[in-house]
């Protein structure tokens, strides 16, 4: 019985991992543009489809195509960015969600033209179960476990210490004084697209190998499940997306084993919702962003 | 604020407009060849369930080809006509109505989701169009079709009580299992195959003893298998979503239930890309499959072959039922004598098709007679236990 | 503003009233004058402006971007459904009975979610619709679950002796005429009313119109319960047109229909809404003329939706109807 | 009753976590009179605006309006039924809406006995309207903004639309009208127009008021009385001029 959930919790925690990196993007574009970005789940999709094709097509190793993955989606979020997001700056709330859920379409939809819509299975990575505190993991998760904890601290490290990271700190503050100060709005909004992007598309690469299934529309559920997440997490806040992505993450675990696992995909927009119930703004302050 | 507005925005709008007034009507002026056979094919084919629309649209695409390439029936080239229903209700309907309203065809195929289907039912109905159902499994289709009411709705799919009865019954009789765990897809195709599982396991003397079912694009299975393996269940009870399958395959290995704890259902467990994926996971799994892409028939593979040189992809099951239902139309046709539709609904009623997996023929209930393929995964290879017919027990109206 | 245009009029010809009229001719023949299929695209039309009308009245004109409209027309489809499956009631009861429950679903759910703040209200709202389609999957012995409800009755009426269905496309089609043409009277009658004044106050300035002694919380609250009644309403029409409906017409995409709709016509507006419903079920069928490329076409349209439209069609309307009114 | 102050303020106390912002404030004004309330930056005024009127809660204290308990009242309740109005220094007018309009809202809520009874459009609701709409013209007319009253508010200056403000507040026939530094950043023109305007509501209309303000010419010439906060304390209370001469409010200003 304890081990039993001993081991949910690690499964959560894995879980949670994956959703932590794909959020942090969402929050942290959230942050400088005040806008939801409903879009985001489909540069995650992207980044599992430019591995896919580097490994089937290109006959590339796994780790050759996580790089493949990467540059691909940069490559998309920076065209996105420039025509889209920094016109965004200052848009009104709906604004953003009609925009954000039409370069949805566009994506999704763009990838099912090129590669056609069925679904595609996703070969390579570690996937060998690995034993470990006697839990059998597969070694990519334990991957996927390091990598989130090392972007974790790195975007800890960026925002405190570089200018780029200290300049999306302030337009995350308060964008007119930043107009004032002199810091290039447009170029922080864009940089922070660009790397929100290309974390979720690294998120999207390191889970295909024990996701398996490649489709167009994938993108769609993950972006389901980082909304609550960001809204938990304090708009904006780096650390608190980690703890939410992490709750959230056990949560689904937990009510996975012991109510059904039809409810998993609720337990999201339930917690958050009886959350907002006992605090209206989140478990983090949204004053402290980043 | 209206004064800014410019002449541009002003023409734009006005040209957006006149396009969205006027294009619905243009594609009826094109006028249709004489001598072709109109046939609409509804499927989702965009955003997430373009996975499953995309195999449906190849398989039709290749059929309508081949039977063209041959001359046509009887002469007669048929035309294909697709129409996106993104899976919903209402994009169903708008594109069966279009497809039979604008595009004027004489014969409809789809859709694969069923609630889609059935709101498709009666509009083939008030039309007098037949419609072709090739993938969707919720047993009201067909408890409402013939005899039961819409005339013009054919199913040429299998039911999942069928399926249900047969996969319970090899399970515990061949194999001996007594102790099954549930673990299907949380949709009707899924739930109802449960229901029917539940229906005939008592006859063989066998539990259930948990009972999950997964949303469309689950890939964390790991909470539930290790439920699973605690419970002490010997198989796991699985109508699944075929893409599904490798994921929760490969996460049985990394818990170590491969080999311990045996997949029993339907969701293509035995394509040689999904036992690729997990070997040890997939190893004396049973399957009960309407086709597999490893039926021995020279027709079948001839299929396969074709497919994977036309697209690049191995043809799942619905790219299958797609490709097998277009031909089992054009049967139809000629056997009518022509492009009647009162005379080719007539003609499938009686119809005595050779599919590449046996015999088919409809019930009062337009529900195609299909055998259900019983299959085991034996070191890596899909190996065939046998075919099954039944007919199906309609509930009294 | 319209004072100080009827100054500077010209005096050309007043068109307003013709048009008006041919609008309503159009309106009323579209039957006869199209095929079927555009009878169907205008049912289409109608039953989604009846949800866009009450998500009008909470976006447009109180100023709060909602996701829930799906939640409340699946409820109301529910309802109106399975009162239709179970007891064989008359249309106009199964309406009312959407409408009504889906607004008494919107009070309790209302209360705790309008205490939160834009994105945190769009998301709880959003959380609405993806529990409701839970709701309806595993509540089983009444939703009956993944397996929908299907074959429900053409609707219809029974007023003491007379009695009569509505069977074809075109009597349905004139059911929802009237059903969308009484809705917009109502959206128009509360626009117009105080209320409709105090609602754009909380829109324009929330903290103002609350020292005023605008109960503001209050108007929020009946205002989401009216979008809700509205939207179940829609529901009704939905279900027995469709004859299906599943868990999964709780979705995402019905919420961002209407609000595509709601912005794209012109938030704020009712002349909006009507044309929005038009434009969107136009675009959406015109677009099918292209099958694969249809949704990146659809998503690129949002986008100079956003970009080019950032009212919606609204100016452009209240600019042509002034310009055929002979004013320049 | 006449005896009576028309708002009386007992004890008001606030803190945000450490800080106390207002410590046990008490404060009165009488019926038809001016008050004053000033301080330096940070005192607490604006603080204690807001828990007299609703916008916040107080930690401890009771307010009393014309005799009745109006602690824990809401904001709009507090003006719907009291009719103790409150200005903000920012927010001043809905800018998108005409002038006409402006005044039109701030007195619906005062005309309609009920929440419903906005919904309706019958004939009722139309003279009711109407009535305001008169009302609403000869304030526009008083307060010399009749030649712009189609126009959207948020194209008026600064001074206009604090004027627009001021007869909005009118519009409910108020008992005691509270407002927060209103000759901030308007040009001295329009500050005699406001003084009086504020003299005419005062003597006329028979409105009390309590204003926070700065610019100490205008509330030596039209306070009766004056209260000054500093660090969240009542600090001393008389009259204007003997504020003005007071040591300890110097001090208090040039930061002690």
């Amino acid at each position: 019985m304890f081990s039993t959930i001993i081991e949910q919790i690690v499964n959560g925690i894995v879980t949670g991992s994956v959703y932590a990196i794909v959020a942090v993007g969402m929050t942290m574009i959230f942050g400088v543009l005040r806008a939801i970005n409903f879009a985001h789940g489909e540069y995650y999709m992207l980044g599992t489809f430019g591995a896919w094709f580097a490994v089937d097509y290109l006959g590339l190793s796994y780790e050759a195509s996580i790089i493949v993955g990467l540059l691909s989606t940069i490559v998309v979020a920076y065209v996105v960015g420039r025509l889209v997001m920094q016109r965004m700056v200052g848009a009104p709330a709906e604004a953003g969600v009609l925009a954000t859920l039409g370069i949805a379409l566009v994506l999704q939809n763009t990838v099912i033209l090129v590669f056609g819509g069925g679904y595609k299975f996703f070969s390579g990575g570690y996937i060998e179960p690995l034993s470990v505190l006697g839990f059998s993991l597969a070694g990519q998760r334990i991957l996927i476990l390091v990598v989130c904890l090392l972007v974790f601290i790195g975007l800890e490290l960026m925002v405190t210490y570089s200018r780029m990271g200290k300049s999306m700190r302030a337009v995350s503050q308060n964008v007119e004084c930043c107009e004032v100060v002199g810091i290039d709005v447009p170029k922080v909004v864009l940089h922070t697209f660009i790397l929100g992007a290309a974390l979720a598309a690294l998120s999207g690469v390191l889970t295909a190998p024990v996701n398996v299934s490649v489709y167009g529309g994938m993108g769609e559920l993950i972006t389901f499940k980082t909304l609550p997440i960001i809204i938990m997490g304090g708009l904006g806040n780096v650390r608190g997306t980690f703890f939410a992505a992490m709750i959230l993450g056990i949560a689904e675990s937990l009510v996975a084993t012991y109510v059904g696992l039809q409810f998993r995909d609720t337990v999201g927009f339930a917690t958050l919702i009886l959350m907002l119930m006992w605090r209206p703004y989140g478990l983090f302050s949204t004053q402290a962003r980043f | 604020m209206k004064h800014t507005l410019s002449r541009r925005a002003l023409c734009i709008s006005t040209a957006i407009l006149s396009l969205a007034v006027t294009v619905p009507g243009l594609s009826s002026i094109a006028l249709a060849a004489d001598g072709t056979i109109k046939l609409g094919l509804v499927a989702p084919m965009s955003g997430p369930n373009a996975r499953y629309g995309a195999f449906s649209m190849r398989g039709a695409e290749l059929a309508v080809k081949e039977i063209n390439d041959a001359g046509g029936i009887d002469g007669l080239q048929i035309e294909l006509y697709s129409a996106d229903s993104q899976g919903t209700p209402v994009e169903g309907v708008s594109a069966t109505r279009r497809l039979i309203d604008e595009d004027e065809v004489d014969y409809v195929i789809g859709d694969v989701s069923s609630s889609v289907t059935l709101a498709m039912q009666p509009v083939a109905e008030d039309a007098g169009v037949l419609l072709l159902n090739a993938a969707s499994s919720n047993p009201k289709i067909t408890y409402a079709a013939g005899v039961g009411g819409f005339k013009w709705t054919y199913r040429n799919y299998p039911t999942d009580e069928n399926r249900a009865f047969v996969v319970a019954k090899y399970a515990a009789e061949q194999r001996g299992f007594t102790k099954f765990a549930v673990l299907s897809v949380d949709s009707d195709y899924g739930r109802s195959a449960i229901e029917f599982t539940k229906k005939y396991l008592p006859e063989f003397k066998g539990e259930i003893l948990t009972e999950d079912y997964y949303k469309e694009g689950e890939v964390d299975f790991r909470s539930v298998l290790a439920k699973i393996r605690d419970s002490g269940a010997q198989a796991i009870i699985m109508y699944g979503l075929a893409d599904t399958t490798p994921i929760i395959a490969r996460q049985m290995v990394e818990l170590g239930l491969a080999g311990k704890v045996t997949l029993v259902g339907n969701g293509e467990f035995n394509t040689e890309k999904t036992i690729k994926s997990a070997p040890t996971a997939l190893e004396g799994a049973v399957e009960a499959a309407a086709w597999l892409p490893a039926w021995d028939s020279p027709e079948s593979k001839a299929f396969v072959e074709k497919f994977t040189t036309t697209y690049d992809e191995a043809p799942n099951n619905h790219a299958y039922v797609h490709w097998d239902t277009v031909h089992l139309l054009a049967q139809a046709i000629h056997e009518a004598g022509g492009n009647d539709r009162e005379k080719v609904r007539e003609a499938l009623s009686k119809i005595k098709y050779k599919s590449p997996v046996g015999e088919v023929t409809f019930d009062d209930h337009n529900q195609a007679r299909l055998p259900m393929i019983l299959l085991q995964i034996e070191s890596g290879k899909p190996s065939i236990k046998g075919a099954y017919t039944a007919e199906i027990e309609y509930p009294a109206q | 503003m319209s004072l100080a245009k009827a100054a500077q009029q010209e005096h050309r010809r007043d068109l307003r009233i013709p048009l008006a009229a041919i609008l309503v001719v159009v309106a009323l023949a579209a039957p006869f004058i199209g095929s079927r299929y555009v009878t169907h695209s205008l049912i289409i039309a109608l039953i989604f402006m009846l949800p866009a009308h009450g998500l009008n009245l909470l976006v447009g004109y109180t100023g709060l971007l909602s996701l829930a409209q799906a939640a409340f027309f699946g409820i109301g489809a529910y309802t109106a459904g399975l009162l239709a499956v179970n007891y064989g009631t008359p249309f106009y009861m199964n309406a009312a009975a959407a409408g009504l429950l889906a607004g008494a679903c919107a009070l309790p759910l209302g209360v705790p979610a309008l205490r939160l703040r834009a994105t945190s209200f769009v998301m709880c709202t959003l959380g609405f619709v993806i529990i409701g389609q839970a709701i309806a999957k595993n509540w089983i012995s009444v939703t009956r679950g993944d397996m929908g409800l299907s074959a429900i009755p053409k609707p219809h009426f029974a007023l003491g002796p007379l009695s009569f269905t509505v069977s074809g496309t075109t009597s349905f089609y004139y059911m929802a005429l009237a059903i969308g043409a009484l809705s917009t009277l109502a959206v128009w009658m509360i626009v117009r009313s105080p209320a409709g004044r105090n609602m754009i106050a909380i829109r324009e300035n929330e903290t103002l119109a609350e020292s005023l002694g605008v109960p503001t919380w209050r108007y929020k609250l009946i205002v989401f319960i009216i979008s809700a009644i509205f939207a179940g309403v829609g529901g009704s029409l939905y279900v027995h047109y469709l004859t299906v409906v599943s868990p999964l017409t709780f979705q995402m995409y019905y919420s961002t229909t209407m609000l595509i709709i709601v912005l794209g016509g012109g938030a704020g507006t009712i002349s909006g809404v009507v044309f929005g419903s038009l434009l969107f079920v136009g675009l959406t069928e015109a677009l099918r003329i292209t099958p694969e490329l249809r949704m990146v076409a659809y998503g690129l349209c949002l986008l100079v939706l956003v970009f080019w439209f950032k009212k919606g069609f609204a100016p452009v309307i209240n600019r042509f109807w002034d310009t055929i009114g002979g004013t320049k | 009753m006449t005896g009576l102050p028309i708002l009386e303020i007992k004890k008001i106390s606030k803190s945000y976590g450490a800080v106390k912002a207002v410590n046990n404030v008490s404060l009165h004004v009488d019926r038809g009179e001016i008050a004053g309330l000033i301080g330096p930056n940070g005192s607490g005024k604006s603080t204690f605006f807001d828990c007299s009127t609703g916008l916040q809660k107080p930690d401890s204290g009771t307010v009393k309006l014309d005799g009745q308990d109006i602690t824990g009242w809401s904001l709009n309740r507090i003006a719907r039924e009291g009719r103790m109005l409150r200005s903000f220094q920012k927010t001043v007018v809905f800018k998108a809406l005409d002038v006409e309009e402006n005044l039109v809202i701030a007195g619906q809520m005062f005309t309609f006995p009920s929440l419903l009874s906005t919904f309706g459009i019958g004939r009722m609701s139309k003279q009711r309207i109407s009535g305001l709409r008169d009302r609403a013209r000869e304030l526009i007319k008083m307060a010399g903004l009749w030649d712009v009253r189609h126009q959207p508010a948020g194209n008026l200056s600064g001074g206009q639309q604090k004027l627009i403000q001021f007869a909005s507040m009118l519009m409910p026939e108020p008992k005691i009208i509270l407002l927060d530094e209103p000759m901030a950043g308007i040009n001295p023109k329009i500050i005699e127009r406001v003084i009086e305007t504020i003299l005419y509501a005062n003597k006329s209309l028979g409105v009390s008021f309590l204003v926070i303000e700065h610019n100490i010419d205008v509330v030596t010439s039209i306070c009766q009385r004056v209260v000054v906060l500093d660090q969240g304390r009542k600090l001393v209370e008389g009259l204007p001029h003997d504020i003005v001469q007071d040591q300890r409010v110097r001090e208090a200003y040039l930061g002690g």
